[in-house]
């Protein structure tokens, strides 16, 4: 085929950022258009190809930040050393639309990883952004310094207290979004805090977009497999980023996701 | 006289308001996507294939995608007969439009409960390059006999039943047994057997390994087969499906003897490209004078 | 160190310079035109198919190029095998490479009759796609006990003998009959069969009305063909054909388990095209750190 | 397909030449972009498909002449009238190429129709021709009054001077190449006619250039139907126009014609 879909990228380095979160810097043969939020499909080959969003992209060097979750990430974080290849396709999906007026970024977890992207490009774009970052504890936080940068404000919360403020994310947000300085609340995170922000956040008055996760198999909007229903919204292709109004429009959102079968399961269930 | 060309294309079993079809698979269990299909004004739809257990699938990667046409190993993912039942059930609330819902099975005894399951549906589908189990993981096209019974079962208990067919195999003898046994209709065709491998990665893209071929590469090959079809069958309506990207493709099919057309890898472009087909079309029946699109069905056999 | 990776290829019965073969049928009779494909660099030369008797083919059009391939009817024009003998034996006075003669027959005796007219070649190639008279119009690959027992004859008459697969049919069944029949190799695959109408004229286009479809198109199908052979006969040199346009597509063929490479549409670009695949493929190797084309056969399996 | 290779022009106008042959006036929707020689396939659906050369070009009309010969010229003659459709696909091949200095223009029978294009295309660059046109009488005489627009000098022969000088085109040739004024011979006729032409020119130092005619299959160069021998030349790609020189190392020219089971016949026995 002249068309190979896969672009094989190059590991470039490696940095741990918990014991299950590590950072992968790889370089292209080739600039790498995107927008924060969109995602790529990292193949390994004869292992699986799963959808990991860009952290960060600078011409022909970006990173993806990688936790260990199951069959795939699992091989990526024990056998993908410097110097070996990943093989991508993407970037898809529709991500962040940049907004001006002050921004609000919570983000939970690995979710945080997009959002540094984000946050580069509205401090690029003279957006200025406060940022709250919600982690379980200080072994798992991660991206911290490199958010300083970008952020007029940083808050860190983290469940047990252990770094920053006690407390989630959400708790954080709620005290911030009183203070109505924000035209638009960005957020990736578990869905169930996602949810908690958009409801919290549209009642202010404050716009939203969000980034969700569903089964992504192939990544074009063919499958249906990523489906936020009953509005037959596709994550991988009319999302990862959706708006908060449409959301909550579907019943999905917060609440369902659809197993590898195609059937809903409850979204406490799913990881 | 100004009046537009009328679309609306009886398929026997089936009346539907234009010719286009969604085809099975490529908007997977979702009510929401097949809302959006009829809101983008397709006719009918094609449910994805169930079979009467849930499957998964196949391991990612199930699609590459070509310049001329698209790889899937999606590997019929559905969530079983039980549970597409009362998807269908509450999309028949939903949905305006006929929806037909394709099934795979390998004995006349499992299609009837699987049919039991999805009766809400306007038709049934048989999706015979469904993996079949009796035949060792050979596909249904290898079985007539299996299509004959299946067929002539489901029918005898009041449903209606379309047959897919696919290139593999002898279709015109199995299409001839579906005939035999009382078949409203094929459709025509399914995707081609075929591989990728990545010559970085020196190995084959999917996970399933081989998959199914679909796209422009394999219109020509469609438009044989539905040809022969009709050549054949003059009296049994049938869907051509494969490789319909622009109207013009969509025209070859019905002149071909189709009378209505399945779409499925176009949509990558996106739900707007229905509405496309169907301008392209009315735009071609009018500029040949044809007042009817059911005029042309089969005219290249004139 | 610095030295090029060697391409010749151990084919078995026959040793090639390079892995590029002339497909059967696109440089029609012509010994000139072998002798160009030569001096552009292909490594062996497969001759148009010959019958016992002479045939004029389809009448036109039998060409019908679309974006992404070909469609053909040309319908095995040939001068029949006694005239062929005589082409084939001023031609092995002109051309340094080995030249495989492809040949259709429907019974043993017919396939020896052939062999002994074409027996200046340097190895026969059984086109299984050829028109069967027995079958009355179906082609040979619907008929494998005539495929092994014309193998097994000319085999035993001390000819070399190529089996030319296409992909309608059981092929691998076939390719089993042929390799109990000491096949030396396999051709996979010949045209598709497919058919193009025109929209303006409403009328399928080509004079035979059925086309065998080629170029980019058929190659996912000839790379999951190729992949299955080999995986099943390992110790069968197989020649790779269907679509290779560019060196990436000679080179996943070649992973897929291919040991040569048939080439045929993308001939109309020019005799130039075989120096560009072979320059691809040799930077292919240097690039990824081989010395010698054969390590990569078959790659994709490990 | 999004590809539709054949174009449908329309007939605008039919004029009879002779009994037996016609010259149609078609238009098409686009400009016809296309070189003096090339020709295109015309195709009869349900009939038949042959190649004819283009006569003369303008934007979006051009002319076909079309002499009546067996199957299909028959039904064209027959069936097609004003505003009929003909299916082309091309413009294929090489045509002539234009060379500076004085031209001369050696015509046969319908073969002149090309070459009617190619003085048009040579008098447009102020390249001046001598023409000479052959036909075997007065009533096979086609489009004389057409060249009298392009020729420094015109002259036409008849086997039975019904018309213009008693002879052939080669008869009248060979007088004026004797006067030394030619950069360029330029023929299209019967090959027999073509073949003399050729030699005396070329003994005179004078380059040539001849358009042949073959039994055109494909018309793209794939299935080697049109072959000159043993060169491996094909009409339909690297002709139909080639110069003399070479088509004097070919075994075929004016010798040969290959049948479509592809075997050689004595160029006599074709038509
Ligand atoms: C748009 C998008 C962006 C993402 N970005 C990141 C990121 O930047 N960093 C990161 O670490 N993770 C990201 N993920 C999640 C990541 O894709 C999954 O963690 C990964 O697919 C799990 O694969 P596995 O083989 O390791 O796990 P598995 O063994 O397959 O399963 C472990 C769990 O992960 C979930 N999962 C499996 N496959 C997928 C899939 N294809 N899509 C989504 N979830 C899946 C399953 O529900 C299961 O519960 C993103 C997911 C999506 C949809
Ligand atoms: C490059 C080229 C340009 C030509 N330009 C003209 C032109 O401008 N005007 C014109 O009148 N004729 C032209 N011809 C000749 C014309 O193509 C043939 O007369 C025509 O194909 C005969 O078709 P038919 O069906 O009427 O005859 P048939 O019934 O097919 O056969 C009659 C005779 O014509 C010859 N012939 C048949 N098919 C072809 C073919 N495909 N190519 C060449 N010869 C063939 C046969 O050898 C046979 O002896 C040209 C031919 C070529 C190759
Ligand atoms: C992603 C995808 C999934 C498919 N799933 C099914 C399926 O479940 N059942 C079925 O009968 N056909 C399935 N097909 C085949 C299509 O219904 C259709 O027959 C084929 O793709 C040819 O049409 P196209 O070229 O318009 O895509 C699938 C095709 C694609 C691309
Ligand atoms: C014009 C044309 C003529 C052909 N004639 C023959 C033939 O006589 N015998 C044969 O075995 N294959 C024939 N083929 C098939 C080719 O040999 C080859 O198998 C097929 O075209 C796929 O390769 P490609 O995609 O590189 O063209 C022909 C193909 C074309 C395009
Ligand atoms: S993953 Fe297939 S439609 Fe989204
Ligand atoms: S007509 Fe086919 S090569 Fe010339």
């Amino acid at each position: 085929m002249i068309s190979l879909p896969y672009r094989v990228a190059t590991v470039e380095e490696v940095r741990n950022l918990t014991r299950d979160i590590k950072m992968y810097t790889l370089s292209i043969n080739e600039t790498f258009n995107s927008d924060p939020g969109q995602y790529v499909m990292v193949w390994v080959p004869g292992v699986g190809e799963i959808p990991i969003s860009l952290s960060l992209v600078d011409g022909e060097t970006f990173c993806l930040v990688i936790a260990r979750k199951g069959k795939v990430t699992s091989y990526i974080h024990e056998n993908i050393k410097e110097g070996d290849k990943l093989y991508l396709r993407g970037p898809y999906g529709n991500g962040f639309k940049l907004q001006g007026g002050k921004a609000l970024i919570v983000g939970g977890g690995y979710g945080v990883a997009p959002l540094l992207f984000l946050a580069r490009e509205l401090a690029r774009r003279y957006v200025r952004s406060d940022v709250v970052l919600g982690f379980r504890s200080k072994e798992h936080a991660i991206l911290i310094s490199e958010f300083e940068e970008y952020a007029d404000r940083l808050v860190v919360s983290t469940d047990d207290g252990s770094l920053g403020v006690r407390g989630t994310a959400v708790d954080v947000a709620r005290q911030l979004v009183d203070r109505n300085i924000y035209a638009t609340l960005y957020t990736c995170g578990k869905e169930q805090m996602m949810y908690k922000l958009v409801e919290l956040a549209l009642n202010r008055g404050i716009k939203t977009q969000a980034s969700l996760e569903r089964l992504i198999k192939c990544g074009i909007g063919i499958c249906g497999s990523c489906v936020l229903e009953p509005l037959g919204l596709r994550v991988c292709r009319d999302g990862p980023v959706f708006d908060g109004e449409t959301l909550l429009k579907t019943v999905d959102f917060g609440r369902f996701w659809h197993d590898s079968t195609g059937k809903p399961i409850p979204i406490e269930e799913v990881k | 006289m100004s009046s537009e060309p009328s679309l609306s294309v009886d398929l026997g079993v089936l009346k539907l308001r234009n010719p286009i079809i969604i085809a099975s698979g490529v908007l997977g269990v979702s009510i929401g996507l097949m809302k959006r299909a009829e809101e983008a004004g397709a006719a009918a739809i094609t449910s994805k294939t169930t079979t009467l257990e849930p499957r998964k699938g196949h391991e990612n990667p199930v699609v590459y995608e070509l310049e001329y046409g698209l790889l899937n190993s999606m590997g019929l993912p559905n969530p079983g007969a039980e549970e597409m039942g009362k998807i269908l059930e509450e999309a028949k609330r939903i949905i305006n439009v006929p929806i037909i819902a394709s099934f795979g099975a390998s004995t006349p005894e499992e299609a009837l409960k699987i049919a039991e399951h999805l009766k809400h549906a306007d038709a049934l589908e048989l999706n015979a390059s469904c993996p079949h189990v009796k035949g060792l993981g050979a596909d249904l096209m290898s079985d007539p006999k299996a299509i004959h019974d299946i067929i002539s079962e489901v029918k005898a208990s009041g449903y209606k039943i379309f047959l897919k067919l696919s290139a593999h195999g002898d279709y015109l003898y199995i299409a001839r047994k579906a005939y035999d046994a009382g078949v409203d209709g094929f459709t025509a065709i399914n995707t081609l057997k075929a591989m990728a491998i990545d010559i970085n990665a020196k190995k084959p893209v999917l996970g399933g390994k081989v998959g199914g071929l679909s796209g422009k590469a394999i219109h020509p090959i469609a438009v044989r087969i539905v040809y022969e079809l009709r050549r054949e069958f003059p009296d049994v309506p049938i869907i051509g499906t494969g490789g319909v990207e622009t109207w013009q493709d969509a025209v070859e099919l019905l002149l071909a003897g189709a009378k209505a057309i399945g779409i499925g890898t176009v949509l990558k472009k996106g739900f707007h490209a229905i509405g496309q087909l169907l301008d392209g079309i009315k735009e071609y029946l009018a500029m040949n004078g044809y007042r009817d699109i059911n005029e042309i069905t089969g005219l290249a056999h004139k």
